[in-house]
């Protein structure tokens, strides 16, 4: 599992060691809870030429376009602030021909990641596509954004699309281990893809929790810890999204602030002067926040309990020997066995 | 006498009609999940509402603000993956779904993806998300307008309708048969699609509109209906379901964006240095 | 969800009304914790010529295969008794002529019927099975065992298997809900992909738990309920085998009595008439079990609680009003709101 | 004075030495799940042991049942399932592999699956299950043997060794550069394979046994290393772990059945009506 300890870092670290200028980024997280301050550590370090992967892109995509991060985006939904008459990031760079995109169907984009994350150079996707402008119109991808292959079996068309293997993963999720394991709950859509198809993954989360804990509950981790390069506990870390067990979306300033400025470039720029250059990580960042809005509009946002029930991972006994000293199956003590194999001659010297 | 209603409260009711109980509905935000939640809730008990996020079987106590909204409910029965909830789909498990429009023509062929030239948009839509690959293989699938154009052609064909009309979209051999849009609902009313030539044509008629007012916004020459109904007044328990799970939507949208930018305003204000 | 608690029944019924003569039958369980009790009502209910698919063949594909019921076998791995000296049912009836058999690897094995979850109708498999037997040695699949294709983006020769479809899985779990919401935990093998491509599915469970236990930990749903046809409440149902957080292997009616009588087909014989066809359902074999060895023996191998941490499912809020009956983004009251709306004309009689 | 040990106890300590430290590790049951605890325990702490059945980072107490035995351990870290195990060997997250010997050949080729004729066996053996896959894939693979046989020739070529020898594994372009078969332990020796013929040697004999003993199970003319060397004995820790893990394991396989029965024998008197 790597050694011990050496993969908690700060973001700062983390994104400095294993974010490179033209990566293939992939934000691992599905249209709740982003990797907030994961990106906006990235934008802060002026990382550039990304070929952006993002299932759905919301204000994360938005703030890494307007960063001038990206250089190609794979997705399947952008956001537009502000109605028709709004805008968003993506539509000016296109406009401006700072950003080429390439448009995927939902299933389409996560089969990518699914075929990387198996090792697979391409996963077979619902042929209904094909009847689409996703599938004639092609990006920067050409022809290799779909191709059709015959079934062996039935003889019928089967449409493709090639495997993703993206070079780093951000990722935001409830709790890890020290170690890299990393738990995730709620709406699991292509999280696990994402991140297991990459080839670095760094892992944010709202609690680094015992070890004990992970191993108690082993169904709810997404990525194991061998495969994780960084783990960085950032208690808020993706607000103004949300986490599930820890806080709700942040209306006020998701659909009120951030939406609101994201409809005009000056205004998304200014935006992200106050609250992604300004503050230099996670902690300044919610100070701001405070001194600003009061602790009450945090406060109003955090979740209540609601457990799970437990699930009994018990066994009836954890070891050979019952409780005579005798061993289960064959009801003898280990020095009754011992006299036995010296008596049958199995013990060498 | 029974309460008033808004337009935008009578098409996500007439949307929640179209749910059958025991069926298996996708649902994505806005209309559709209000719509989903009333009829869980009032006439649909055993609907299994899911959406492509992966949460399967929920039953949602106030509006969700995405589409992976765990937030907005006490648990769910099954936690599944995006690709296995699109593979479910393509297996024939989901027997309705609900699509937002933003182009829609006569054949039900949809474009949420641009407007414009699409390396050089006047408008960047959305794009498909899970819409293409929903109205490919629900067994119905149902397209709800607050805010979409009719056009005789799309800028771009994100979702599949009838295609060209007719039996093209069986000939393709794509699509499960039966598949394709059963019905779109407006604000205005209530259209279906001619079981024979596939063309979009007026079923039914919300109270207070008249054809005219419907004709306007589409420029083909709409059928109508023989037999063209007038939709359902709803009831007071329909209306009530609505307004408390989902008063943005009865507020509709400029009124809601008016409040909202009011009462930030006033929040900040309390708080700002 | 179908009609309320219309799917809930007895082993008896479940199997007479979903298990047909000359089905494609699939083991759910994975070497652990198998259905034991719906496969032995399937043996007294003298059901015959099954094509079986068993990920791992345990002692429930040796009964299977020793009741008669079973022409064709898919596995990849085969119990046998005894050592090389002794035997296996399906050693027997190879020999015998009564059983042809289809080798796999556990990976090829688990493709097709994640192939057949999905709706493809194939899956690509990992190529180093063409340097072997495996690949040459074809049985009653024949050229369909395994087919190659190019891979459209490579150029590679891809192999593949076709998609399994089973007609019926048959599947022990540790709880469920009335509905059919089955919960599974521990190594998850290929218990998902088994019952998710079948078209029916039995499930049998320790406990019938509430809805409400489900829905807290909706991660260890393996199954949702609308693809689920019957449930079966059967305590003590995968006995002589385990199931983690209630019983342990049963190592002295497995390894010990089992495996001895399997060894010969008079053996075997003998054991299940005892064991299976005396006992017409799980109660009576447990209560033999009790009358024959002591209560002792069952309470030894009792799970002992280890449960698992808790994941906080909450939210902050679960309406959209406020404490004081204000809106919480729009910061009004229902009846300003209603107001507001007659005001501007919005209302409609 | 050091303790004495069974020849299977050597094995399995030689096995638990394959192993080294922050290494992924896939394990079967009986001698290599042994000898990963023993590894785990001893000199390896931060191996991440798991198995094809997806349970992934386990510390066993006690030796295990089977490949799916979750019983035998306090929890684990990660619950992935049976395909994703094997896809994440095929891209080369697994480090080391243990696979036991039905037929092996000088090239490491195995046969787990059948003796005599396919269709009419002679002796039916359990078939590929993981084994095929792993030697595909995993960066090493160390085979163990306990009761299995060396041949010329396999009834049938279950798990791909080095094939004809030479550079013939790597010319089928299906395996990674560097994969296939590392070692092969027994109770009598290890044996490696020779880089360039990849034909199998006698690299390491056990304390006490002679080059005839090991000669005589071998029907080709064995290569022994120049410089072969002894086992080194193991240490009191290691034997006292196996003893208390895997106590069957130090029984030995005759001695285990022989005590089983006789206890199955005496608990079904003390019950039987």
């Amino acid at each position: 599992m790597g050694e011990v300890n050496s993969k908690v870092m700060r973001a700062k670290e983390a994104v400095a060691r294993f974010v490179q200028d033209g990566d293939e980024l992939v934000i691992g997280n599905y249209t709740v809870g982003s990797c907030a301050e994961l990106v906006y550590e990235i934008i802060r370090q002026n990382k550039k030429g990304f070929t952006l992967y993002s299932q759905s892109g919301i204000f994360d995509v938005e703030v890494l376009v307007a960063g001038g991060c990206v250089d190609r985006l794979v997705s399947t939904y952008v956001m537009r602030s502000g109605g028709k008459k709004g805008g968003s990031a993506v539509e000016r760079a296109l406009n401006a021909g700072t950003l080429q995109i390439e448009d995927y169907t939902n299933f389409d984009y996560n089969a990518r990641l699914v075929a990387g994350m198996h090792g697979f150079s391409y996963m077979q996707v619902l042929e209904g596509v094909m009847a689409t402008d996703l599938f004639r119109k092609r990006g920067f991808m050409g022809e290799d954004k779909f191709r059709v292959i015959r079934c062996p079996y039935t003889g019928k068309d089967t449409v493709t699309v090639p495997a993703a293997n993206p070079d780093v993963c951000v990722i935001h999720v409830q709790r890890a281990d020290e170690f890299g394991n990393a738990q995730y709950w709620g709406a699991m859509g292509s999280v696990a893809a994402a991140a297991l198809a990459s080839k670095k993954i760094i892992v944010s989360c709202e609690e680094i929790v015992d070890h004990e804990i992970i191993q108690s509950s082993p169904h709810l981790t997404i990525i194991p810890a061998y495969r994780v390069n960084a783990v960085v506990e950032i208690p808020w870390g993706a607000h103004p999204t949300e986490v599930l067990g820890y806080y709700n979306l942040d209306y006020f300033m998701y659909n009120g602030l951030f939406s609101s400025a994201a409809a005009t470039a000056d205004g998304l720029k200014e935006w992200m002067e106050e609250w992604v250059y300004e503050c230099p990580d996670r902690p300044s960042y919610i100070e701001h926040y405070i001194r600003k809005f009061g602790t009450a509009a945090l406060d109003e946002i955090k979740a209540k309990p609601l457990y799970s029930a437990p699930a009994n991972y018990g066994s009836a006994f954890h070891s050979r020997w019952d409780r005579n000293g005798k061993e289960r199956s064959m009801g003898v003590t280990r020095v009754q066995l011992e006299n036995l194999l010296k008596e049958k001659g199995k013990l060498y010297e | 006498m029974s309460k008033s209603y808004t337009l935008d409260e009578l098409l996500a009711i007439a949307v929640a009609k179209e749910i059958n109980d025991y069926e298996n509905v996708v649902l994505g935000v806005g209309v559709p999940m209000t719509a989903g939640a009333l009829a869980k809730a009032l006439f649909a008990p055993h609907a299994t509402l899911m959406m492509e996020s992966g949460i399967v079987d929920i039953r949602p106590l106030l509006s969700l603000n995405n589409i992976a909204d765990a937030h907005s409910c006490k648990g769910f029965s099954y936690a599944t993956d995006l690709f296995s909830a699109f593979t479910a789909t393509y297996r024939g498990f989901v027997d309705v779904c609900f699509l937002g429009v933003g182009q829609v023509d006569k054949y039900g062929n949809l474009n949420t993806t641009v407007i414009g030239d699409y390396d050089k948009p006047t408008l960047r839509l959305p794009g498909s998300g899970g819409a293409a690959d929903f109205i490919s293989y629900s067994k119905r699938t149902v397209l709800t307008m607050r805010g979409g154009t009719f056009v005789d052609k799309l800028d771009y064909l994100t979702s599949p309708g009838y295609l060209e009309g007719g039996d093209s979209r069986d000939k393709t051999g794509l699509f499960p048969k039966g598949s394709g849009p059963s019905a779109l609902i407006s604000t205005k009313g209530i259209f279906r699609f001619d079981p024979v030539t596939k063309e979009m044509y007026l079923s039914q008629i919300h109270p207070g509109v008249s054809l005219e007012n419907v004709r306007k916004d589409i420029p083909w020459d709409l059928k109508v209906a023989p037999d063209l109904t007038e939709t359902m007044r709803p009831t007071d328990e329909e209306i009530d379901f609505i307004r408390d799970f989902a008063p943005e939507l009865s507020a509709g949208r400029q009124l809601a964006v008016e409040l909202r930018a009011a009462y930030q305003m006033e929040k900040s204000r309390l708080h700002c240095v």
